[in-house]
């Protein structure tokens, strides 16, 4: 748990959460919002979440990386609430001895977390208009 | 004379569940939480169709939307049980 | 240039070196330096470099990500001298507008340097010893 | 008498080039650099082969060490031109 929060995220800190001497690969994802998109210039993105869910859903991502990478050690977190242009919304941090398990930790949680974890995204444009953005493709 | 109580034959009460709408299918429905009545078999797919009937708007959501039952993915097939909780998600959109 | 450095590397830095309002996707690789080797415990990692041609080679790579990925911005740096264990020897960064080219991308600048650039290891043993340790799996 | 000036038996001189060893090289020759005459046609091969011959302890280098030439990686059948700057690379180890 603790997966969700409403700060600002910090890659480096979490990267030293899963360091460990005997893991000398580290992969990370981070997402940022990103200024253009299809209806405009976007000021911020407004996250939402089915808390609850989220967090047993991630736990269970995160338990099903322990089964398949053994010794990939991982953690996540994905800010809700409005986070503005440029600002990181979500980050997947994985260790593991050797950089093709930290890599396939990573990716596994990250395209997971987008695929099963109940968070939506609501677009405040810089026109001031407001959009539900519904894809995966980010 | 004797009651039979054959099983397929007995009326049984329907199942109450609550029901959750989220993000852009609560502005939707103008609705977080209500509760539903889910004659028997009480499955998640005859969950949602009464929601599209009973619920004001509800026309307006999808035929077959994402389901989660008691904080897990659900598919319309999965029978429901009393005090369920059935949540309605729109495309996830996290990252 | 520049990508060799002796001073410890800072990855959030370098994340934002890399971030724009147009790449939504960021991928990292880091690598440190690991504690259990064969030969018994390591306190340290002395990297040396033929560091003319290491730069060469990295402006090399990095070129290649612009070719392959052109909306990609890439960047790296290896650390040389002594790395006492548990510190960051290497570390590439990738933003891209979606995670696919900024995991490729990050994924090629790793492979290709483990590959193609003049650096080497001497692990300094927790025994005293030295040892050259001249393979890629890390 | 005419001279004749056939390319293929005219006797050019060798190729001057710069030797230099790395790491784990360096050690076992106990030299970072050397210059060597390499007879025509020069190649990256035929450099090695004279290195192990000439340099001291140069036996103990690989046959078939990896080789760059003016900053880049090459193949020992690579020509070499004078003032080249040729490097014996042990198996690398970044990262």
């Amino acid at each position: 748990m603790g997966y969700l929060v409403t700060d600002a995220i910090d890659v480096s800190e979490l990267l030293a959460q899963v360091a460990s001497p005997g893991c000398g690969g580290n992969a990370a994802f981070v997402g940022t919002v990103r200024r253009s998109e299809v209806d405009g210039p976007v000021n911020a993105i407004e996250y939402s979440a089915y808390e609850a869910m989220a967090g047993a859903e991630i736990d269970r991502i995160l338990e099903e990386v322990t089964e398949q990478w053994p010794q990939a050690k991982v953690t996540m977190r994905h800010r809700l609430g409005r986070v503005p242009t440029g600002e990181v919304s979500v980050a997947v941090v994985a260790a593991a001895p050797h950089r093709d398990e930290a890599f396939a930790a990573c990716r596994h949680v990250i395209e997971q977390t987008k695929t099963r974890v109940p968070i939506w995204k609501k677009e405040i444009l810089e026109s001031g208009g407001e959009r539900w953005r519904e894809d995966r493709s980010g | 004379m004797p009651e039979f109580t054959d099983e397929s034959s007995t009326v049984q009460p329907p199942v109450s569940v609550r029901v959750r709408f989220y993000a852009r299918y609560a502005e939707l429905v103008g609705l977080e939480q209500t509760t539903l009545n889910v004659p028997r078999p009480a499955t998640v797919g005859r969950a949602i169709a009464l929601v599209r009937e009973q619920v004001s708007n509800g026309g307006s959501l999808p035929v077959r939307p994402l389901v989660a039952v008691n904080e897990e993915h659900a598919l319309p097939d999965r029978e429901l049980a009393e005090g369920d909780l059935v949540a309605l998600l729109p495309p996830l959109a996290g990252g």
